[in-house]
């Protein structure tokens, strides 16, 4: 029995391990770094607990972009001062945990644990596969019978980079420019058509396997974070109608299918059974197209980006 | 059904105009998202009545998949009515934003269209992971909203952000518990299978954490006076006319119909305690505050103790009246709220100072906001014949009627006078004419009436009384 | 000796042997005091390390499909940590420059 | 609804009446500071027009038409206007004062700025109190009741300097509270016994067995409600502060508007709303008798001690009202007639007092009652219209106050407590020992030697402001009037034994 | 890769609430608001690993728990990176007010 839940009790141990240092390491920088190992940690667990997609994505957001959000600000911050180790909090935070960890235990899952793990249920979604227009059951969920959850997922994304716009109030003279090796940009040079490749074929791979929008989107988020930093890629000028047309394009498509599909089909985002594989693809490119601009004006947008 | 999703849609239409237009300036962007507004009060209200008309509550399973499947939205003569009241809340203060000097920044519009998607998209949802992406999207157009004015107001957008998405997370903790037991995340499925057991229990208080949090609901609102005080003018009415009311709509639903019937009585009398003590200390925190927006951002927690003791009272008794008194109250809180916070900004814009002592002979240097000030603060008090005596009576009835109810009533009065306390401390001052404050510039006439608006319309509200309780009596099923 | 045995020998003492430099690695990265050393120990020893890990599980696979897949993010893998590992003493190169002459 | 009432002008009278100074009101607040022409036409037209509606439905009240005004408004209680002689008398009375009031404010304020917001909150605050008198049941009258606190409140601290802001806070917290604890009974009582119109021997009798303690909490709740405005005892604290605001303001609201609401509210929910024999049944009239009695001899105690002349005017107006409690609390006939009337007699006389001590104090800065010797020689019109309100005060006939007084006594005798008899006769007495050395001083003392404090309206033909002057005079001849044809059906008295009459159904 | 062992599934789940409950913690004690946007994104990973600890239950595991936590995923992206932006304008505005103070140590 033990053996055979070693490897999690390992992933577990270093699971909490490193989210603990993560929060109480001494330094700001420190805790940034080990976030971005947590990221990196949590993507083997979900991919041991047999999910494709969400290690892709967790790997490709969690720990990519959002390390080259927390690196990028610590560039920024001053070096804080080491602080000293504060056995107080350490004990605190230690009974709180354990004490809710039993209590949950003690009150869910000792009473029942057979009916905590019970799969008595089979999801209705292999039912309703056959006419959804793809065959991975997770990509047919997100665009197909949870489609609402899916666009509103995309206005966040346009919720959050509107929201960004507000930040840059003042004329403030802009970071020295990056100054970049020749190494950096032949490394680029080299990585981006690999991640454009790979990006293309996650958002293919979608319908039928482990991919999809978010996961391309993210890869070529990545990418073009990479030729903005090495200056190789122009500012994306919000004012020019490329930028904001291809941020808002996903929304637009699919407010434009939902549109449809009320007037023409059967009814509010009922896609027509023959066309439901093709529209799903084409509203995927856009969404991946979109998520992807807006990702990178996330992490690497500037003042000369968003506001002029 | 297509009447409420076209309400949605529209401001989503014109942020998107607004957004993609070329050479879009504010003024031009304030014309498309003032039209949105207009358009999806008309197609809300053409909803109100096809609902209100048929008597049921129609649904719309989204994609034609069956129950277990599909998110369904669902429009009831409630949610309908709460459509209406937001196209109504974001057409005000945007007329106010559009004519007054203080209003807000330029980006304003796009934001407050996609507040207004939001929100539609939160009343109109009957699954509850879809609700916790209204309240993510919410929760994002509210925070960039208070960072539109300026570098100030960075610090409180931020602990304004960062506790909405502890909130969000532990709500979502919440769902996953309850969908790990009954796997529907379908709010009717949820009602006909939801037992009291250990993990529903769980499930239920983690959610009704999470809403507390976010809807600033009395122990966990400590962030709320930063935020709107901080935010501008219009945009602070906005945040507390309807922003705040979203998670408290999801508490309502799931109280009402998710938890099962002996739980929901059981929690009653905590919840109208914690409304009760919402009241009296949001009042008093309101009486001491020095800062005029903050202390109308104090007495947005104390109001939203009046609903919590609604919603309180109606776990526990399940009577329609208390629906009724809950509701009453959001809308006729939502409309005072609004004309007092753009009152507020107005006095504070033309005076030129944050304090209350800059109010000082109010009545004379800026009359019609400190007019707009006290008949909204009327309204707040619950002075007859406005939309707040109407509420407070309708939720004094059953509490009277039985004599071991009483103290509930001695609450209210409490209430009442906490919030007479704060209310008349700004409109004595403003009848000082010893130590006049001389504005810093003139006084600009249309925004002040812009302000006085909404107040007019929620002492206009005791006229369609009758119809408005007719309306809510369906019990919002 | 069946055959099934000896690959798992022999992919087993590979994958001790990556996993010994990988040990060697963090050792190093602990112990050396000066920036330039620690950076040296680990891209150094976790190529190798990863260089043998990838050749043992390729050999435990058993396909030849999932050994290229094996050996091209090896390749990748090797490519990234040089990169890094010259980005990263460049910039602190230039760093203690612009401090001595700052 | 509304449109088919329109038509017919019984139901549209009660209104025309509350709009007839609602509408000007309106129209006042927008005339600028220096149009004073158009204020006073509005105001005076505003006026005249009131006085021809009231007196157009007190013809058809005597020919027994029934006035009604009815518009939903709460669900099972709507706002109702209906016009029943009791109400009458109330309007008749305020709109004849309300004339002699604005006359007075507009000599009286002749030189002081804000006029347009003063007369605004003037005739706001006079539609409010009509709309008390024709309120047709408990939530009218309540909406009425709340909207009166905040008309007078802007009036009260009209002058704004630190005192009359410090009145306006202490009036406001009582006259707050007291509203919601009237909000908490109205509502105790709608949920007991549904809210119905107002009628003689009230409408609560049926439910008295089984929910007896609500309907005494509901009775103390409006009693202690509208004993804020009716000044009884604990609860008259903020009157004598209150003397801080202008004379016209103290004349109208503290002798007639404010107070005189809080009285016709006692009288109507003992009369119209319990009943006497359910007041009697549930042993409260007594409590209440008590109570009255206290505030009667402690507000003329008060008004002995006070120096400043409107001060003691405002204790003495706190025992006053207390007379027309003591008189509905007795629950006889005659007393109730003593206490109906007293309502009119008392509103003529005081105003009349108050008319006087503005004019002192106006033209010759006097304000404590040691400055008033020898006023009777410098201005003789004054002194002896303050000295006809004085001797009714005290009950000197053929002034009106005498046959409040007598009524009173006689309805203390019928129903049986003597001891009411002794407090009316004491509290005579020491309207007399409070009265007589100010009449003393007035006509008998030396003017002081030094000169007046100030002198101004010299130029003017009479001693003072001619519209200063008219109002008093008016006001104590109506009073003496009220009293001499005491016995026609035309004077208050005539109208008010009409009103017991069906009231008591004799 | 069948389901997995039962108990397995259950020392996840206690992991995953470790994980929230060490997010609260952090939450509220550290005043760095760097570090209380780590502890929220904490929490959310440990929210994202019950959902996939429940999806692990049958076999295949949930695709509905899977879509809910990649939608979940990016929303938790998009505010993070919002947040972060805005808390280094609030610190920069800070400072830019206070300029010249030495940089407030807010640890």
């Amino acid at each position: 029995m033990t053996v055979e839940l070693l490897p999690d009790l390992v992933l577990c141990v270093l699971l909490l391990v490193v989210a603990w240092s993560a929060l109480f390491a001494s330094t700001r920088r420190d805790a940034m770094a080990l976030f971005v190992a947590f990221g990196m940690i949590v993507a083997l667990v979900w991919a041991r607990l047999g999910a494709p997609d969400l290690a892709l994505a967790e790997a490709a957001i969690g720990a990519g972009l959002t390390g080259v959000l927390l690196l990028r600000a610590a560039r920024k911050l001053p070096v804080s001062s080491a602080r000293r180790f504060d056995y107080r909090r350490h004990l605190g935070a230690l009974t709180f945990i354990v004490v809710a960890v039993s209590g949950f235990a003690v009150s869910i899952i000792l009473p029942s644990p057979a009916d905590i793990t019970a799969n008595n249920i089979d999801s209705p979604v292999a039912a309703a596969m056959s006419d959804s227009g793809v065959s991975h059951q997770v990509t047919a969920v997100l665009l197909n019978f949870r489609a609402w959850d899916t666009f509103l997922e995309l206005l966040v994304l346009l919720f959050a980079i509107t929201g960004l716009r507000q930040l840059f109030p003042i004329e403030k003279e802009s970071l020295e420019p990056a100054r970049t090796w020749q190494l950096l940009v032949s490394w680029t040079r080299t990585l981006v058509p690999l991640l454009l490749l790979v990006g293309g074929y996650l958002l293919w791979r979608g319908s039928s396997g482990p991919g999809g929008a978010f996961q391309a989107g993210a890869l070529l988020a990545a990418g073009c974070v990479m030729l903005r930093i090495t200056g190789m890629l122009p500012p994306l000028h919000w004012s020019s109608f490329a930028v904001r047309g291809s941020v808002c394009a996903g929304t637009l498509l699919f407010l434009c299918t939902a549109v449809l599909t009320h007037s023409l089909g059967a009814g509010w985002l009922d896609y027509p059974e023959a066309h439901a594989g093709t529209l799903i693809l084409m509203i995927e490119t856009l969404a991946t197209l979109s998520i992807a601009i807006i990702l990178t004006l996330l992490v690497a947008g500037e003042r000369k980006d968003l506001c002029s | 059904m297509n009447d409420a999703l076209l309400s949605l849609v529209t401001p989503l239409v014109a942020a998107l105009i607004v957004l993609t237009g070329p050479a879009m300036t504010p003024r031009r962007a304030s014309v498309v998202v003032l039209l949105g507004s207009a358009l999806s009060f008309a197609a809300a209200l053409l909803a109100l009545q096809t609902v209100t008309a048929s008597g049921a509550t129609q649904t719309l399973n989204l994609g034609g998949w069956e129950d277990g499947l599909a998110i369904r939205l669902r429009l009831s003569p409630l949610s309908a009515l709460l459509l209406a009241f937001t196209a109504l809340i974001h057409l005000l203060a945007g007329l106010y934003a559009r004519f007054s000097r203080f209003a807000s920044g330029d980006d304003f519009w796009v934001l407050s269209a996609f507040l207004h998607t939001a929100l539609a998209a939160l009343w109109l949802s009957a699954d509850l992971f879809n609700l916790y992406i209204t309240l993510e999207l919410i929760g994002l157009a509210a925070v960039a909203m208070v960072a539109l004015s300026g570098p100030k107001a960075y610090q409180a957008a931020a602990d304004y952000l960062l506790l909405s998405l502890a909130a969000s997370m532990i709500y979502l903790l919440g769902v996953v518990f309850l969908y790990s037991e009954y796997h529907t995340l379908d709010v009717m499925q949820l009602a006909s299978v939801s037992a009291d057991s250990a993990r529903t229990r769980l499930a239920l208080a983690l959610i009704t954490a999470g809403l507390m949090l976010k809807g600033a609901l009395w122990p966990l609102h400590l962030w709320l006076p930063a935020a709107h005080a901080g935010a501008p003018a219009a945009v602070s009415a906005l945040l507390s006319a309807v922003v705040v009311k979203g998670p408290l709509f999801i508490l309502w639903l799931v109280w009402t119909e998710v938890a099962p019937a002996d739980l929901a009585r059981e929690v009653g009398p905590m919840v109208a305690t914690a409304g009760m003590i919402a009241l009296v200390a949001g009042g008093w925190a309101a009486m001491r505050s020095p800062y005029i927006k903050v202390l109308v951002a104090y007495s947005t927690v104390a109001q939203l103790g009046y609903a919590l003791m609604a919603l309180g009272l109606l776990m526990s008794w399940q009577i329609p009246q208390m629906h009724i008194a809950l509701w009453l109250f959001v809308i006729a809180h939502g409309l005072a709220k609004a004309s007092l916070f753009m009152a507020a900004g107005e006095m504070q814009g033309t005076l030129g100072t944050r304090r209350l002592t800059g109010l000082r002979g109010a009545t004379q240097t800026v009359p019609i906001a400190m007019f707009a000030f006290a008949v909204a603060g009327g309204s707040l008090i619950g002075l007859p014949p406005s939309g707040g005596f109407l509420a407070k009576w309708v939720l004094l009835e059953p509490i009277l009627s039985q004599p071991q109810n009483w103290p509930w009533a001695f609450g209210i009065l409490l209430g009442t006078l906490v919030s007479a306390a704060y209310i008349f401390r700004v409109v004595v001052l403003a009848f000082d004419r010893a130590t006049i404050n001389p504005p810093d510039t003139r006084p600009h006439l249309m925004g002040h009436w812009l302000a006085l608006l909404p107040a007019l319309i929620v002492w206009g509200m005791a006229l369609l009384g009758e119809q408005l309780i007719g309306l809510l009596a369906g019990g919002g099923v | 000796m069946t055959p099934g045995t000896l690959v798992d020998i022999l992919s087993w003492t590979l994958m001790a042997a990556g996993i010994c430099f990988y040990l060697t690695g963090a050792l190093g990265l602990l112990r050396f005091s000066d920036f330039y050393c620690r950076l040296h120990a680990v891209t150094k020893t976790d190529t190798l390390g990863l260089g043998f890990l990838a050749l043992g599980l390729a050999i435990a696979s058993g396909s030849l499909h999932t050994a290229c897949y094996i050996f091209l993010i090896y390749l990748i893998a090797m490519a990234s940590a040089a990169v890094n590992g010259q980005l990263l003493a460049r910039y602190k190169l230039e760093q203690e420059q612009s401090k001595d002459d700052s | 609804m509304i449109l088919v009432q329109m038509m017919r002008w019984t139901s549209l009278l009660p209104v025309l009446i509350i709009l007839s100074s609602l509408i000007p009101a309106l129209l006042i607040f927008a005339t600028p500071e220096n149009a004073a022409r158009r204020r006073t036409i509005l105001n005076l037209g505003g006026i005249v027009i009131k006085l021809c509606l009231v007196l157009l439905m007190l013809l058809g009240v005597s020919q027994g038409l029934r006035f009604r005004f009815e518009v939903d408004f709460l669900p099972g209680a709507s706002l109702v206007l209906q016009g029943d002689a009791l109400s009458l008398q109330f309007v008749t009375l305020s709109s004849i004062l309300w004339l002699a009031t604005t006359i007075y404010a507009i000599g009286y304020l002749q030189k002081s700025q804000l006029k347009s917001r003063f007369f605004g909150y003037f005739s706001l605050c006079v539609s409010a109190t009509v709309g008390i008198a024709l309120s047709g049941n408990l939530i009218t009258f309540l909406l009425f009741f709340e909207l009166l606190t905040l008309a007078t409140f802007p009036l009260v601290v009209h002058r704004g300097t630190d005192a009359a802001l410090k009145a306006g806070r202490l009036y406001l917290v009582y006259t707050l509270s007291g509203g919601t604890l009237l909000l908490m009974g109205v509502a105790l009582l709608h949920s007991i016994t549904g809210t119905s119109d107002f009628i003689p021997g009230g409408y609560v009798s049926g439910a008295v067995e089984e929910n007896r303690f609500a309907l005494m909490a509901a009775f103390a709740l409006m009693i202690v409600g509208l004993g804020v405005k009716a000044a009884l005892f604990p609860l008259h604290g903020w009157l004598p502060r209150a003397m801080v605001a202008p004379a016209p303001v103290s004349a109208l609201l503290h002798a007639v508007a404010v107070v005189k609401a809080g009285a016709f509210g006692i009288i109507r929910v003992v009369y119209d709303v319990f009943g006497v024999e359910t007041g009697i049944a549930l042993g409260l009239t007594p409590v209440l008798m008590l109570a009255a009695a206290f505030t009667i001899l402690y507000g003329s105690i008060q008004a002995l001690r006070q120096t400043d002349i409107k001060r003691r005017l405002a204790f003495s107006t706190v025992s006053q009202v207390s007379y027309i409690t003591l008189g509905v609390a007795m629950a006889g006939p005659t007393a109730a007639i003593g206490a109906v009337v007293h309502l009119v007699h008392q509103g003529l006389m005081k105003i009349t007092l108050f008319f006087c001590a503005g004019n002192m104090a106006e033209t010759l800065g006097i304000h404590r009652i040691q400055e008033m010797d020898g006023l009777g020689k410098r201005m003789p019109l004054t002194m002896s219209a303050f000295t006809v309100g004085a001797l009714g005060m005290i009950g000197v006939p053929p002034i009106a106050g005498f046959f409040s007084k007598w009524y009173l006594g006689l309805g203390a005798l019928e129903s049986g407590n003597d001891a009411m008899l002794a407090v009316l006769i004491g509290s005579s007495i020491l309207n007399a020992m409070y009265f007589m050395p100010l009449i003393y001083r007035g006509w008998f003392a030396q003017p002081p030697t030094a000169g007046w404090p100030e002198d101004n309206f010299k130029k003017s033909r009479f001693e003072t402001h001619w519209m200063m002057l008219l109002p008093p005079l008016f006001t104590a001849l109506l009073s003496l009037l009220a009293g001499i044809f005491a016995g026609s059906l035309a004077s208050p008295l005539g109208w008010t034994e009409f009103i017991i009459s069906q009231e008591f159904a004799l | 890769m069948s389901s997995l062992a039962a108990n397995s599934i259950i020392l996840y789940l206690l992991v995953a609430v470790a994980l929230v409950m060490l997010g609260l913690y952090g939450l509220l004690v550290l005043k760095d608001p760097i570090r209380r946007l780590i502890a929220i994104n904490i929490m959310g990973s440990g929210t994202f690993l019950t959902m996939i600890a429940f999806a692990r239950r049958q076999d295949p595991p949930d695709p509905i728990l899977h879509a809910l936590v990649v939608t979940g995923l990016v929303v938790a992206i998009s505010a993070t990176a919002f947040a972060l932006r805005l808390i280094l304008a609030a610190r920069e505005s800070r400072e830019a007010a206070a300029s010249g103070s030495t940089e407030a140590e807010d640890e």
